[in-house]
């Protein structure tokens, strides 16, 4: 061993002792444990005032009135509105995600013609050019229930000399074709869910995702006696909280409401209509008690019990879901015991030649639409419809892909919620009449535009933007248009509900339970974090979903272990589900709150275009719905509906 | 034989003292330097331009918000209470010049007089200074990425409120216990500062003209001055304050 | 057993008769914490492609959900079948399984108002914590922090955004609290005699039938102060000595017994 | 090649033979590297634990490695402190064998934990009320002990010990080796303690809690017991395993029947008190908070079969074997008893890392499973390469089996 290479070994042990004597050692080590603190790809925050700025969201059917929380200008958070009515402070799962879908990646950015960016500019010439060449062939889908946009759209259609305004089925659109249309009533029908001291849920899923969801969870927490009661062959989120849960299937559902009927008018209670005497006589006759039993499977004394109930209370209220005859069955049950049942009267137009709302109801999208020229807003037909919609040219108005963005031939985005205006007008279900409206929150981070403001490029509809719409609307309303910007609602009271009749010939022969061919009832329901018709789920929200709806990217359907054992299957067995013209492919999950011979399935999932939080995550229900005709009642419905399912 | 084993020993103990003290000396010298950058602010911003000067308070800038939370740096939107360039009128008149409006260079050159009617500077290099801000920032609608001299990371949570009615004559009672942490110099004034930002604080900053350069742990990214966990802990300790987690964390 | 008590005594009382299992709590938390969404593919990460997908939210031994909503069964056949909603923050309990078996007190029960600090930079990610909290109420970051493209720019400021490799927790929003004593500095009150309402958590703020209330256990001031000893109201696993500070309530003897099937007979442990 | 550096008078395979076989050790330890970086890269997410499961294979892992690496610190109290003189013949495999378990274990710790560019933070801000600081710190300490131990024998290298110094410093080391086995006994006895302990202050896991000795559980005092019943024959059968593999007769079987006396009384005196543990737990803690013994068993993969397979199997069983003479004597017999006491071990440690957090304490919650997925077993098996490294690079070049020339 020379010595140089030994000396050099020695000195290396010097230097290494030598270090450990100085900081650099033991502050490297610190260095990098902060580093690990701070790593460079993990993202930072940034900060600044934060501030909660009130407006709008429709994320969800009905929408929410939040509060948006911004820092330094940028929306982070949403939270409820304690002021308005229609919040009360809580937020429903879809809207709490919103700021987050404002920032999707899923958002589109700019104007697509045929896949092509295009200019606003261009995209304006070629909607005129194909409204020019469309005539009176022209008609619009719209996801919004309950706002002003829809006046502009519609008073569109008038211009062109069309009346082929169609909503996303809806219960809205049962209800007023009962109401307004079987039994001349005046208004749109509200329940009033805090006052009432009895209330029997006939299939309106109202702490879950029925009307109004965040002002029904409201109304249910303040009504601190009040009895609920929840009829439906499911044991949803809302019979989870609910006094007790009767199950009923969807569509013996107007049959058990009249079974219920029949002991309030064998209590003797009246309506002073013109055809009160045929209709006790059509109840008392064809819904005996044994009648129902018979055709539903509720039990007499089960009927029995809820109508002493329903008697015994002051101010009762029956909320129904489902078939055009089970609302009207509801309808004229509530008339019979004069409860908590409203009438909420319409508020006045901005656009004076806008459809009235009964009037945008009354296209039934389920029996087909075609035009020349589609409008879609906001709505997802290509997903939730994809058999009964079709057009020469699609206009798709959204904020996010979708189904029908990713097949319409012109895509224009919209601004998201909190980039405009946008307004609530008494959300279906709500006791009073309610206005809300929205102001934009942050700038717009696309290359949107408002849809309204350009339907009013294309027309002369006495308005150049949307904002002006909502002026005159608040006008017409009767409100302070800087107090609503303030996050406040305006409220005027619900009536009593008068009806011309209660439609007896029609009911009578609507309300026969009517079920498919399949072996299994299907029961679909929806969960507001699983999305809607429209919306599909949101970045934070799958983790909210339980295993009982998706397990991996695979659907779960329910049914209880009677069911199970009958079908031969077990917790985790494959199926295939078929019914309507389609298939889907689910896992079992057994759980005894489902009818027996019924099996549960989510609506909302299975989207084929979106985010990766919700593409490619089980499968649509909406294909093996099946539309029947309620004939009586000269409307379509999916209840009733069945599958046959198959182990594989 | 015996000759070997004797330089043996002797080169033993020769080059290890050479190797300690070498690293010992680049250890405590040289690599420490080596663990920061220096990053210069991103405009010359004059504390004493605007306080001298003009007149300001601290409070003009840094001010606490309704809600208790603390401005820190102020936003163009403060900013813009003096040096009102109109951002629309100004990016307005860079369309006509036919500039691009991110091509800084070209827009300060331009002297467009939407914005240079609107400099309040005296000299040339403030003016200098001032249009860059303008033209880099303000009327582009971003925010300064000030460097903070007192960087601490988002796990930290610093309540500028808490703080707010501590003396720096109170804290002289513990300036020895406290000479790690505070500079002493802060505590030998005759007279002290209304305000206590010199306990943690760059020393009268308020007088500063040219902003020293940032320095950034290559490592951390922290600042060199970035108060460590332990000198938060030792004042609240001085002070009979909580050291829980969660007085200083989020 | 020793449990920590403080003046002040953050608690929560839960209705579980009002609670839905909506889920808005869950992503009210989400937001107002950074919790990522969970996302599969990080295409940042070249190295992932090597490997297995990370985790999507499916998953639920991988999320990350400081609130969860656990659905109960009374286990009956149909149509006796009952469910309800029982969501479960971090208890913050008085006598934490979690806090004397970290090695590097990265997590403690140390200030007042009782809550369980979790100090994300300490923590070096052992998991032991994990294991001992019954509640499964402790999550660990099995992947790096991932938002899709662009959704990083709303983060909230309220909580540091952790990195992979160590344990987070429900901290009754934390940050809010300062705030609010913040807010009562500026208003000349005292920041520890807080009022109902001063300090609330993103949760409680955003559920729509109210079934979370929030407030000082030990101040009569407060709601929780009067339904904490309702005779409905219970805690989990009473009989394991950990004293929750987050009570349950339910009118229904089978969830209250669910809730702790410890509580039937014996002096407890 | 080279036979110059192998120990004094004995015989070692060709040089290209050695090459094979330590390719295939590589080819193993290669797969687990690879498995490591991508664990270091990209997070635990990678393996098979999740929110449930914080602790799984790996755990299992290190905890069965340290109790049966267990056989250097109770070896060396034996021949160092009570002057065992018959043990000096196995004395260096025990070591080297506990220096492999325990820096394995380090290795695979560095992995577990999800941050360990902090893992210093253990000496930094340590929480002196927990059994994981204990460990964090003993684990080290006694590592350091390890690698003390193992020195001299490195330094007995013939080449080496040719140069004076390292002869004398050699011969020095061994002279103070008794202080050295004495602090191992120390820091050896208290982690494997700990490391019971760590389980046995879970008062949230009914599983594992149980009541103790002043601070220390139950389980601190069984998890020694276990660990000096198994370690010293986990010892003997690596020796017995080597010679299978090498064909010559490296320890004679006396010593190894008397490692096996030994861990056969230490195995009773255990089995005695677990028995004893178990029915306490079963009888008394588990009614104190309204449990029952048989809902701490799920399905097949946590049922009761694991805990009689412990117990009973590889418990009861080896320990009459070991104690009775007849039957240790006969080596067929010894083995077999070594394995299943090894064995039993093992299924202890499984049990309560695994099991324990399994049970789901929540009445509502449901039983999840666990299971290990390629990166925790490539990782592993990376340990166990590096381990068969180890020994084969000692047994070739350093002077192990001071009986070696003897009996060949």
């Amino acid at each position: 061993m020379s010595v140089a290479r030994r000396a050099f070994i020695q000195m290396s042990v010097g230097a290494t002792v030598g270090i450990l004597f100085t900081p650099t050692v033991w502050v490297a080590l610190d260095d990098v444990s902060i580093w690990t603190q701070n790593w460079p790809w993990i993202p930072r925050l940034k900060y600044g005032e934060v501030k909660s700025v009130p407006t709008v969201s429709k994320m969800c059917d009905s929408g929410c009135a939040v509060k948006v929380r911004t820092c330094a200008g940028e929306a982070f958070a949403v939270a409820g509105n304690e002021d308005n009515p229609l919040s009360g402070g809580g937020v429903c799962p879809l809207c709490a995600n919103s700021a987050q879908v404002k920032n999707s990646p899923n958002r589109i950015k700019t104007p697509m013609l045929n896949g092509e960016e295009i200019s606003w500019d261009k995209a304006k010439e070629v909607v005129a050019e194909k409204l020019d060449a469309a005539g009176s062939s022209v008609a619009v889908i719209s996801g919004d229930q309950n706002g002003t946009v829809n006046e502009v759209f519609s008073a569109l259609l008038a211009d062109k000399g069309s009346d082929a305004f169609y909503m996303m089925p809806c219960d809205m659109q049962a209800a007023d074709k009962a109401w307004t249309g079987l039994m001349g009533g005046y208004g749109q029908i509200g329940y009033d869910l805090e006052g009432a001291d009895v209330v029997l849920l006939a299939g309106a899923d109202a702490l879950e995702s029925w009307g109004p969801t965040v002002a029904n969870l409201k109304a249910f927490a303040a009504n601190g006696s009040g009895k609920f009661l929840f009829a439906g062959p499911m044991q949803t989120k809302t019979a989870a909280v609910a006094d007790k849960w009767v199950p009923v299937p969807a569509e013996g559902m107007a049959a058990f409401t009249l079974g219920v009927a029949y002991y309030v008018l064998q209590a003797g209670m009246t309506v002073d209509v013109a055809d009160f005497a045929p209709f006790r006589a059509m109840v008392m006759n064809d819904y005996s008690p044994a009648k129902v039993e018979a055709a539903t499977g509720v039990k007499a004394d089960r009927m029995a019990a809820i109508a002493k109930q329903l008697l015994a209370a002051s101010n009762p209220v029956v909320v129904p879901g489902g078939s055009v005859a089970a609302h009207g069955a509801a309808f004229a049950l509530n008339l019979l015991l004069g409860g908590a049942m409203k009438a909420v009267p319409e508020f006045g137009k901005a656009v004076s030649t806008a459809m009235s709302r009964s009037e945008m109801l009354n296209k039934d999208i389920l029996e087909g639409v075609n035009a020349d020229l589609l409008f879609v807003y906001e709505a997802n037909p290509a997903y939730a419809l994809p058999e009964q919609v079709k057009a020469g040219f699609t206009v798709a108005f959204d904020s996010v892909n979708t189904e029908t963005t990713a097949s319409a031939d012109l895509v224009l985005p919209t601004l998201h919620g909190f980039e405009r205006f946008d307004d609530l007008a008494s959300p279906y279900g709500v006791a009073d009449a309610t206005y809300s409206l929205g102001v934009p929150v942050s700038k717009p981070s696309v290359n949107a535009a408002c849809a309204a403001t350009f339907v009013l490029g294309l027309a002369d509809l006495g308005f150049e933007t949307f904002e002006e719409v909502l002026e005159a609307k608040a006008e017409a309303v009767g409100a302070d248009m800087d107090a609503l910007a303030e996050g406040g609602a305006y409220v005027a009271p619900g009536e009593t509900p008068v009806a011309a009749g209660l439609a007896a010939n029609v009911l009578g022969k609507a309300a026969v339970p009517v079920k498919g061919s399949g072996a299994l009832g299907l029961v679909p329901y929806t969960l507001l974090n699983v999305g809607t018709a429209n919306r599909a789920t949101t970045p934070n929200a799958p983790c909210t979903i339980s295993n009982n709806q998706l397990l991996g990217d695979k659907m779960v359907v329910m049914m209880n272990s009677a069911t199970a054992k009958q079908l031969g299957v077990g917790v985790g067995s494959k199926v295939k589900l078929s019914g309507g013209n389609g298939e889907c492919e689910a896992l079992v999950q057994v759980f005894e709150g489902v009818l027996t011979g019924a099996v549960a399935a989510p609506l909302g999932m299975g989207h084929t275009v979106g985010d990766e939080f919700s593409k490619g995550k089980g499968d649509n229900v909406y294909k093996i719905l099946t539309v029947s005709s309620e004939a009586a009642a000269g409307a379509s419905t999916w209840a009733g509906s069945t599958v046959n399912v198959a182990k594989i | 034989m015996e000759e070997r084993r004797a330089s043996k020993r002797c080169g033993g103990v020769l080059p290890f003292i050479i190797g300690f003290l070498a690293t010992c000396v680049l250890g405590w010298a040289v690599i420490p330097g080596l663990f920061f950058d220096k990053v210069e602010q991103p405009v010359w911003f004059s504390h004493a331009v605007h306080v001298d000067g003009q007149g300001m308070d601290c409070e003009s800038c840094h001010y606490f918000r309704d809600d208790g939370s603390y401005a820190g740096f102020p936003t163009n939107e403060v900013c813009a209470e003096c040096h009102a360039v109109d951002p629309e009128e100004a990016m307005e008149a860079i369309a006509e010049a036919g500039i691009d409006p991110s091509d800084y260079d070209a827009i300060m050159k331009a002297e467009i007089g939407a914005i240079e009617d609107n400099l309040a500077s005296g000299d040339d290099d403030m003016m200098a200074a001032e249009r860059e801000y303008v033209v880099k920032y303000l009327i582009q609608g971003k925010e300064v990425p000030w460097l903070n001299y007192q960087f601490q990371p988002d796990n930290v949570y610093f309540s500028h409120a808490a703080h707010k009615d501590m003396t720096i004559e109170d804290m002289a009672e513990l300036k020895k216990e406290l000479s790690d942490v505070v500079d002493p110099s802060v505590f030998e004034a005759e007279e002290f500062p209304e305000q206590n930002c010199n306990l943690c604080h760059m020393k009268d900053i308020h007088l500063n003209d040219v902003p020293p350069a940032f320095q950034r742990n290559i490592l951390s990214g922290y600042s060199k001055m970035t108060m460590k966990m332990w000198k938060c802990e030792r004042c609240h300790a001085l002070k009979g304050q909580p050291n829980a987690c969660y007085t200083c964390h989020k | 057993m020793h449990v920590k008590e403080f003046k002040i005594k953050w608690g929560m009382v839960i209705d579980i008769d009002k609670c839905t299992g909506c889920g808005a709590c869950m992503v009210g938390c989400q937001v107002e914490n950074n919790i990522a969404p969970m996302t599969k593919s990080d295409p940042y990460n070249y190295a992932q492609a090597l490997t297995k997908d990370r985790d999507d939210a499916s998953n639920k031994l991988r999320t990350l959900t400081w609130m969860n909503v656990y659905e109960l069964s009374n286990g009956k056949a149909f149509p006796e079948h009952e469910t309800a909603y029982l969501p479960r923050p971090c208890m913050q309990c008085g006598n934490p399984a979690c806090v004397p078996v970290c090695p590097v007190v990265a997590t403690d029960k140390n200030e007042e108002g009782g809550i369980v600090s979790q100090i994300y930079p300490r923590c070096i990610g052992c998991r032991y914590c994990m294991a001992a909290c019954p509640y499964h109420a402790r999550y660990f970051n099995w992947w790096d922090p991932l938002w899709p493209e662009g959704m990083d720019k709303g983060l909230s400021p309220a909580a540091s955004v952790r990195p992979r490799g160590v344990v987070e927790k429900c901290n009754f929003c934390h940050s809010r609290y300062m705030e609010a004593k913040n807010q009562a500095r500026m208003d000349g009150e005292d920041p520890m005699n807080l009022s109902e309402g001063a300090y609330t958590t993103a949760c409680q703020e955003i559920c729509p039938t109210g079934a979370i209330h929030f407030g000082d256990l030990n101040n009569p001031e407060h709601a929780v102060h009067e339904l904490h000893k309702s005779p409905n109201a219970f805690r989990l696993l009473e009989k394991l000595g950990l004293s929750p500070q987050v009570y349950y309530m339910s009118e229904r003897e089978w969830v209250r017994k669910q809730g702790d099937n410890y509580n039937a007979g014996g002096s407890g442990h | 090649m080279d036979s110059k550096l192998f120990p004094e008078g004995v015989q070692r395979c060709g040089f290209g033979q050695f090459l094979i076989w330590t390719a295939v050790i590589l080819g193993f330890f290669t797969w687990g590297l690879y498995s490591a970086v991508l664990v270091l890269y990209n997070g635990i997410g990678t393996t098979g634990l999740d929110n449930y499961f914080g602790f799984g294979a790996w755990i299992t892992f290190d905890l069965a490695v340290i109790a049966l690496g267990a056989g250097a610190f109770f070896t060396g109290l034996l021949k160092y402190i009570l002057k065992i003189k018959q043990l000096e013949k196995i004395i260096n495999l025990t070591v080297v064998v506990g220096f492999i378990c325990y820096s394995g274990a380090m290795l695979v710790l560095t992995l577990d934990i999800g941050q360990p560019g902090r893992a210093w933070f253990g000496y930094w801000h340590p929480n002196v009320h927990s059994m994981l600081t204990e460990v964090i710190f003993c684990i080290t300490c006694y590592c350091t002990v390890l690698i003390i131990e193992f020195i001299p024998l490195v330094l007995e290298q013939k080449q080496w010990n040719k140069i004076p110094f390292i002869h004398a410093l050699a011969h020095n080391m061994h002279i103070n080796m008794a202080l050295f086995a004495g602090l191992g006994a120390f820091l050896s006895t208290f982690h494997q303690g700990s490391l019971g302990g760590m389980y046995g202050v879970l008062i949230g896991r009914p599983f594992a809690f149980r009541e103790g000795f002043f601070i220390w559980p139950w389980t601190f005092f069984l998890f020694i017991l276990s660990a000096v019943g198994s370690g010293p024959v986990f010892t003997v059968l690596v020796c017995g395993f080597m010679e299978k593999l090498t064909g010559k007769k490296l320890v004679d079987f006396k010593t190894k029947a008397l490692m096996g006396k030994i861990a056969g009384t230490m195995l009773c005196v255990y089995m005695f008190f677990k028995i004893l543990d178990t029915w306490a737990w079963a009888n008394g803690y588990l009614p104190s908070v309204g449990l029952t013994f048989d809902q701490m068993f799920y399905g097949v993969i946590y049922g009761k079969w694991l805990l009689w397979t412990e117990i009973v199997l590889c418990g009861v069983v080896p320990a009459i074997m070991l104690i009775t003479p007849a039957i240790r004597n006969r080596p067929a017999l010894l083995y077999t008893a070594a394995l299943l006491d090894c064995f039993g071990v093992c299924v202890n440690r499984y049990i309560f890392t695994v099991q324990t957090i399994a049970f789901p304490v929540m009445p509502f919650d449901a039983w999840q499973t666990y299971a290990p997925n390629w990166v925790e077993y490539a990782s592993s098996i990376m340990i166990v390469a590096y381990g068969f490294l180890v020994l084969t690079l000692v047994y070739r070049y350093l002077p192990l089996f001071p009986q070696e020339r003897e009996l060949n």
